[in-house]
């Protein structure tokens, strides 16, 4: 194990030395794509640092990572990618991640890591970069509903014409994400009545969407990710964004204590967040928040001119508490309690 | 009573029952006896109508249960019989009661009434009235058996069928068992067939004997006849110990010449002189006493003691005669020293000439 | 435990009333001490999880509380979440047993053709994965587009789906099915061993076929069929790939599922503590059940039946219609069997899902195994599988034999504490053992490695593993293995030379078993999972969530395809070795 | 050779071994008889090192193989031993040679270097040298039981232990394997423990019988001494059939008074008149002929034939003699009828009177 640097030329130099680096996250999903990252982040910096990627959801990696240094150890992984604003701020409080001066140590080389770091709000401000921006929406399979047929907003899911007929995230996302604009009580009336609906549930957005590429569902409410993935690859998926609330999520990267590889770690961060985008999106859909010129942004702001839909979006601590306790009481529903 | 005709069984191209026929009387005690595998088993299963013959007929009470020829076959369900299994086949699960309940409970007959009364007469017959309640697994090996006879009589069938009830039973209580069974039945009067490789309980127990092998009858009769009258060598070997000694039938016919002497002798049917027999005389007829040098009489030989074996009621000896061994019965409380001269006896009409039998035949 | 020895060479002399040889003695004392790691650790580290506060890791050092005890005692769910747990378990495992065993009566006791060709196949599907299944009835059933549904509405001109796969009837009756193989291997063994004449017996009293199955051979199978049954009862409480995936839509979550969700959710943190209360309530559940089973093996202890020499089974003809509905039976079961695999296999074919029909099949390729097959992980995948499958069965079935033979042969207190614990398995939630084992291998250098998930392989199959080979050891004489003991042999060589090869066969059947289980298993490698040690089941799991259809399907067939080249030749062989003896 | 001393053997707090004792000579052949359950098996397990006994000690060829107060144990693989079980325990997945060749090449004892010979050695003794590669299972039953020994012998063990080898042999073979088992340990010289509850075998094949009875030695001595003297009731019934007529010690001592009369005979030591007694009366010795007015003589008594059961070899018949139940055995030759007068007559000499049991300990 090298020491951490505390400046960009000594996380250079360490990362020379390391070599390695284990990356456990959920997007992006390719080996195509992983390999294309690496190639391109040791080009950048003249490494050859080699990619362990391994595709597992960030809160089967947090929970490893907590565990393992609960349990006095040095972490399995270099970095975990894929968390939610609200697991990003979890972590941060059980003390697996904390600050680091992001935009002092690498501004120069990564000016536009300043963006993003603004995009985390203060008491958070340095435990971790986001990298990626989702929009959840309908998603449909054109073989199955007609367009004109689907719904525009979360209200129409309560229609009973679509009992046992909509495909919704064992998760229940993103009614949580609602929740900012909706409020808590909004968002568990909400949930009940769309449960009376008798969901098919799917154990996350990504299975949602499979279930309606295959038919199972007509469709279901999920990502943009998933949607752009499908587009390019000619699946029967079409997708909007709803008319009254679109939910928006930031995705996060970040190093957790304990990194066996802590400088190629906090670098490849860094550049992944600002720059991996780039080099990612040619193998499959990328956004990097805060990139005003992508094509969700832009949907986005036609829908909200459109129809006046409202963006739901975390903007501080009390969102995050009231979206926590949206899903603790849907669990609770759910469980039948 | 029971009618088998031309009995057929093959298991593909291996024929275990080569067109057997024999008949038996009603109120009979009919023994099947013979070395293991001679399909006994098969036989008894035939009549049971637990194995389909593959040709011939079987005639039960005057009915027809089994014919190739007319294509019928009852079920053994329908053919009224009691039989008891060499495993006892007692149902673990039920009491005795439940047990010997069963054939009148679940029977294909008509309903009986007085169910209780004829499953406790039955247990009285086999002395059980006392076990009624008890589990069956919690019976003797002696108890089972028990339970199994009265199981197979207590619907009072026309034919009882038995395959070696008593080969699992330790030899004190086969005794008993032995004389408990024949006296039920004959006190019935139910037509039995038994089944057995033992020849002292088919000789003490049977009216009738007949001997199988190989998928054949090699002799039908009773006791007495099989026994004291073998027609072959294999009967008089099976029956029980035999001293087979070979020789030539004389030219009267009445008496053989072996390698110790000419001895006279009853002779079986279809023997011309001149052919080559086989002298029986079992151990215990053969009179030995010491030589003297007194003349001597007819079937009268002078040998020596080779070897003797104490068997309690009875010393077994070998004698040497004339190059023959002669195995006889000597008085354990009279004993006599090995190599001692002996005068050797073989009472004539204790004497049978038999045909003699191939070498490779000879089991 | 002292150990004398006399002054002569050639003489051992050992001072010990149950173990007669040193390394008898060693390795007894061995296996304890590996059971109670295996599986007494893992027991207390789950009773320890228990009681930790909503949030908090193992280990991190935090208070310990009732508070999960507390949730789910006076939570309103809770009574609900069991009587449905157990309607699950008891009716997918009676859909199991009641056509295991007539499936098992077919192919033993009647000329049923092709009976041959059902029991090898029988093992064979038990190599196929529950996920499989699972997907293959959704594509199946699903309201949406599946294949009967579509195909019933167009009959029928339906307006509305008639069938769904969503819903506690059908969860129950689809694991029910898959549960068929395992319940007919065990009941086929049962009758097997019974002797044909106690039906003969019944058969010669007059009694038509009927009565005698009810009266006759019904009873007498019910003490085993009870132990298989409360078997069965078991795993199905804990069986949690169907209820994952139709359970959680159905909005039929049953314990298995709470655990899952509480230790694996999709945000926040774990909550470890609250899924080891209810894997405390499972294993007091199974523990009941465990007590039930081990009451009903004594009890049929006495049903065991004495058989004479005349033991050979026989056959009932079938006759017409008789026949015709056995085959429709057995047929029909493989054809419901096979559906879903077919379902997969056309999914498999194509870059999305299509209902099947002609016009599609133009576009069918082996697109999606190619693609699977050159993805560099592919290798390492395949490799861990092999590794994992290969060394797990092997030594749980090893360990299986040695504790089965302390437990029949030897006896006595530490023979029973070893039967015991080899069964204990069965009521530690397989969730709760992954946790445990990741507790308890953190620090050691088989942390994230594959040999953590073949640790706890191991200790899940060794309860199965010694339930078979009890069984083989009690039909086995021990005089064959005391003339090896008086001719000098060693204990060791007496296993090795004598025991093991006369019950060759069942060590096999175990063995493969013990396989198919542990490639087909999900919760461990899941659990466990690590950039080094993904193996298929894990990589099928993934590719699901992916998502990737096609893909799934092309990996879920090269499952099954490779499993059973490897289950079906041995079975043949088996099946010929017991066509020679009889 | 051996020697046992004061072994016991409990299974919880049910005693099936009470501290017995004896001595066993080199070379002899030493047969352990008695019924079912008596504690044959578990004391031979015991000598084998297959089972632990409670307490006592065990000694053979001088070294103490287990001792209870010196807490020394020698496993069954060390104590050089030969074994034949009941069940043959052939093992079925291996050839004969393979069987034969097992101690050898796996025993504990040091490496042998011309396994081959000893082998075909071991299976010419046993006449099963063309049988060498023929697979176990498909031979018959006394083949197997043949491989048993061969097995059991091949390696030369000091001590051969064989538990009701000829149990489950028909008739026939077990006449057979007598004499060839005997004549084989014999003549090799080895010291055979032999258990069995067939007194015939016990009888034909020993040099010392011991009598057990629940864990107890009951009689110890030649064949001859126990079947001729027996000491106990129990002894002379399990020995063989016996009538045990009740009766009292005349004041003499030298008579017993009976039902039907005063009746001379051998004395069991010990006995003092007036005591309780059963007159042992072997149903062969007595001699049995259609009564004749004439005088009778000593031990003579007048009788009627009550039932007659054929066994080939002789009848067994029951002759009502004052009141009591005397079953003889008659010429089958010389057949007499039921109800028939016959005259009974006793010989002193093979007459013995022994101990009267109360009725709860008859076995
Ligand atoms: N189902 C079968 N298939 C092939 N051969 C069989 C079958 N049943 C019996 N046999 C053969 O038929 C012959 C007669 O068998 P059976 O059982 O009738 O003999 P058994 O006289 O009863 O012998 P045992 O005294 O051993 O019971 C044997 O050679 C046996 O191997
Ligand atoms: N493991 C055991 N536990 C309890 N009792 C036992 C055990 N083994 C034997 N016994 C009892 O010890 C007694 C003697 O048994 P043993 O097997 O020595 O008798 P045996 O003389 O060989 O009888 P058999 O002629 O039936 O073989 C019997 O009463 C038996 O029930
Ligand atoms: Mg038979
Ligand atoms: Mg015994």
């Amino acid at each position: 194990e090298t020491a951490a640097g505390t400046n960009f030329d000594e996380i250079l130099a360490g990362a020379k030395t390391e070599g390695k680096l284990t990356v456990w996250g959920s997007f992006p999903q390719k080996t195509e794509t992983h390999a294309a990252l690496i190639k391109a982040f040791n080009e950048r910096f003249g490494l050859e640092t080699q990619l362990e990627w391994v595709p597992n959801p960030p809160i089967t990696s947090n929970s490893r990572a907590l565990t393992e240094k609960a349990g006095g150890g040095s972490v399995s992984m270099d970095i975990i990618a894929g968390s939610s604003m609200e697991d990003t701020v979890l972590m941060a409080d059980q003390g697996l991640i904390t600050k680091f001066p992001w935009t002092e140590v690498f501004g120069e080389q990564l000016p536009a890591i300043k963006d993003l770091e603004e995009q985390m709000f203060d008491e958070y401000r340095d435990v971790a970069l986001p990298y990626y921006v989702i929009a959840y929406g309908f998603g449909w399979n054109p073989n199955f509903i007609d367009d004109a047929d689907v719904p525009e907003t979360y209200d129409d899911l309560l229609d009973p014409k679509w009992k046992g007929k909509i495909g919704f995230n064992s998760f229940f996302a993103p009614i949580n994400i609602n929740s900012y604009v909706i409020g808590y009580d909004g968002a568990v009336e909400y949930a009940k009545a769309l449960f009376a609906n008798q969901p098919v549930f799917e154990k996350g957005t990504l299975a949602v969407q499979n279930a309606v590429i295959s038919g199972a569902v007509p469709f279901g409410v999920i990502n943009s990710i998933g949607a752009f993935t499908s587009e390019r690859t000619g699946e029967p998926l079409k997708f909007k964004l709803p008319s009254d609330i679109i939910a928006l999520s930031n995705l996060h990267i970040y190093v957790p204590e304990g990194a066996p590889h802590p400088n190629t770690a906090r670098l490849f961060t860094a550049w992944m967040a600002v720059e991996g985008a780039t080099v990612g999106d040619a193998y499959e859909p990328m956004v990097r928040p805060g990139d005003k010129s992508a094509d969700l942004v832009r949907m986005i702001e036609e829908r909200v001119a459109a129809t006046g839909a409202k963006v739901s979006q975390v903007s501080g601590p009390e969102d995050l508490e009231t979206s926590e306790r949206v899903n603790k009481t849907l669990a609770d529903i759910v469980a039948g309690k | 009573m029971l009618k088998v005709d031309s009995l057929l069984k093959s298991f593909g191209d291996h024929t275990v029952i080569d067109h057997v026929s024999f008949e038996v009387e009603a109120g009979d005690f009919f023994t099947m006896l013979g070395p293991s595998g001679c399909g006994k088993t098969t036989i008894l299963q035939c009549i049971a109508g637990l194995q389909t013959p593959t040709a011939g007929s079987i005639e039960m009470a005057g009915k027809v249960v089994y014919s190739s020829a007319q294509k019928l076959f009852v079920p053994a369900s329908h053919r009224n019989l009691g039989m008891v299994f060499q495993s006892y086949a007692i149902w673990p699960h039920m009491t005795v009661f439940e047990n010997v309940a069963f054939p009148l409970v679940h029977g294909a007959r008509q309903r009986v009434q007085d169910v209780d009364k004829r499953v406790m007469h039955a247990l009285e017959m086999v002395k059980l009235q006392d076990y009624a309640q008890r589990p069956a697994p919690f019976l003797s090996g002696g108890q089972q058996q028990r339970v199994a006879l009265a199981r197979a009589l207590v619907h009072q069938p026309e034919l009882l069928l038995l395959d070696e009830p008593l080969s699992n039973l330790d030899a004190k209580l086969r005794d008993v068992m032995r004389i408990e069974i024949r006296n039920l039945v004959k006190s019935m009067g139910i037509t039995t067939i038994f089944v057995t490789h033992d020849q002292l309980e088919a000789l003490s127990m049977s009216d009738t004997v007949m001997l199988l092998r190989g998928g054949h009858i090699v002799q039908k009769g009773s006791p007495q006849e099989v026994f004291l009258r073998p027609n072959t060598e294999f009967t008089a070997d099976f029956m029980g110990r035999s001293n087979l000694i070979p020789g030539k039938l004389s030219a009267s016919g009445s008496h053989v010449t072996t390698s110790f002497g000419e001895v006279a002798c009853n002779v079986a049917s279809g023997l011309t002189p001149g052919a080559d027999v086989a002298l029986v005389v079992r151990p215990n007829v053969v009179r030995t006493v010491a030589a003297r040098n007194a003349t001597r009489g007819q079937n009268t030989f002078v040998g020596r003691i080779e070897s003797q074996t104490f068997l309690g009621d009875l010393i077994e000896a070998d004698v040497i005669l004339g190059g023959q061994v002669m195995r006889v019965a000597l008085d354990p409380y009279a004993p006599l020293a090995n190599g001692q001269e002996v005068e050797v006896q073989l009472p004539a009409e204790c004497c049978i000439a038999v045909p003699a039998e191939s070498a490779s035949r000879r089991g | 435990m002292s150990i004398s020895r006399t002054s002569s060479a050639t003489t051992e002399a050992v001072w010990e009333p149950d173990t007669s040889s040193t390394a008898r003695l060693v390795v007894r004392n061995g296996l304890l001490i590996l059971l109670v790691v295996l599986i007494a650790l893992p027991l207390l580290v789950l009773i320890y999880t228990s009681f930790l506060p909503p949030g908090a890791v193992p280990l991190s050092g935090s208070e310990l509380t009732l508070d999960n005890y507390r949730s789910i005692l006076t939570g309103s769910g809770t009574v609900a979440l069991f009587v449905r747990t157990i309607i699950f378990a008891v009716g997918s495992s009676a859909i199991g047993i009641v056509l295991g065993i007539s499936f098992a009566y077919l192919t033993e006791r009647t000329d049923l053709p092709g009976r041959t060709a059902v029991r090898i196949l029988m093992f064979s599907w038990m190599a196929v994965p529950a996920l499989v299944f699972g997907y293959g009835w959704i594509l199946l059933l699903n309201p949406g587009n599946g294949i009967i549904n579509v195909m019933v509405k167009a009959i029928f001109n339906l307006e509305q789906a008639p069938f769904t796969p969503y819903s506690m009837q059908a969860l129950t009756v689809i694991a029910g099915l898959g549960a068929v193989p395992t319940a007919y291997i065990m009941v086929s063994g049962l009758l097997r061993n019974m002797d044909p004449s106690l039906e003969d017996a019944a058969f010669v009293s007059g009694a038509s076929r009927f009565v005698i199955l009810r009266k006759i051979t019904a009873p007498l199978l019910t003490p085993g069929t009870l132990s298989i049954s409360i078997y069965l009862i078991m795993t199905m409480v804990q069986h949690f790939d169907l209820p994952m995936i139709i359970g959680l839509t159905a909005q039929t979550p049953v314990l298995s599922t709470s655990i899952y969700m509480a230790a694996a959710p999709d945000f926040g943190l774990p909550n470890y503590g609250l899924a080891a209360a209810f894997g405390v309530f499972l294993a007091i559940l199974a523990g009941a059940l465990m007590f039930m089973y081990f009451r009903v093996v004594h009890a049929s202890e006495r049903y065991r039946t004495v058989t004479g020499k005349s033991f050979r089974p026989k056959l009932l003809h079938l006759r017409g219609l008789q026949k015709v509905f056995a085959i429709l039976l057995v047929g029909g079961y493989f054809a419901l069997m096979l559906m879903p695999l077919l379902t997969l296999a056309w999914a498999s074919l194509f870059p999305y899902y299509r209902l099947p029909s002609f016009a599609a099949l133009a576009d069918a390729s082996f697109a999606a195994y190619f693609r699977v097959f050159s993805e560099p992980q592919t290798f390492r995948v395949i490799v861990n599988t092999v590794l994992l499958f290969l060394t797990s069965s092997t030594l749980a079935v090893v360990l299986s034999c040695l504790v089965s033979w302390f437990a029949v042969r030897l006896g006595g207190k530490s023979g029973r504490a070893m039967d015991l614990l080899s069964f204990a398995p069965t009521a530690i939630p397989p969730i709760v053992m992954a946790i445990a084992l990741l507790m308890m291998f953190l620090r050691t250098p088989l942390n994230g490695t594959i040999w953590v998930i073949v640790i706890g392989h191991i200790a899940m199959y060794l309860s199965f593993g010694t339930r078979a080979m009890n069984g083989a050891l009690i039909q086995i004489h021990r005089e064959l293995e005391d003339a090896a003991t008086v001719s000098g042999a060693s204990w060791g060589t007496s296993l090795r030379k004598v025991l093991f090869p006369i019950i060759w066969p069942h060590i096999l059947n175990t063995w493969l078993w013990i396989v198919a289980h542990s490639a087909r298993d999900l919760t461990f490698p899941l659990f466990l999972l690590t950039s080094s040690n993904v193996v298929v089941a894990t990589a099928i799991y993934q590719r699901w969530n992916y998502p990737d259809l096609p893909g799934t399907a092309a990996l879920c067939m090269m499952l099954v395809l490779a499993l059973s080249a490897l289950v079906i030749p041995i079975q043949i062989y088996l099946e010929h070795k017991n066509l020679n003896k009889a």
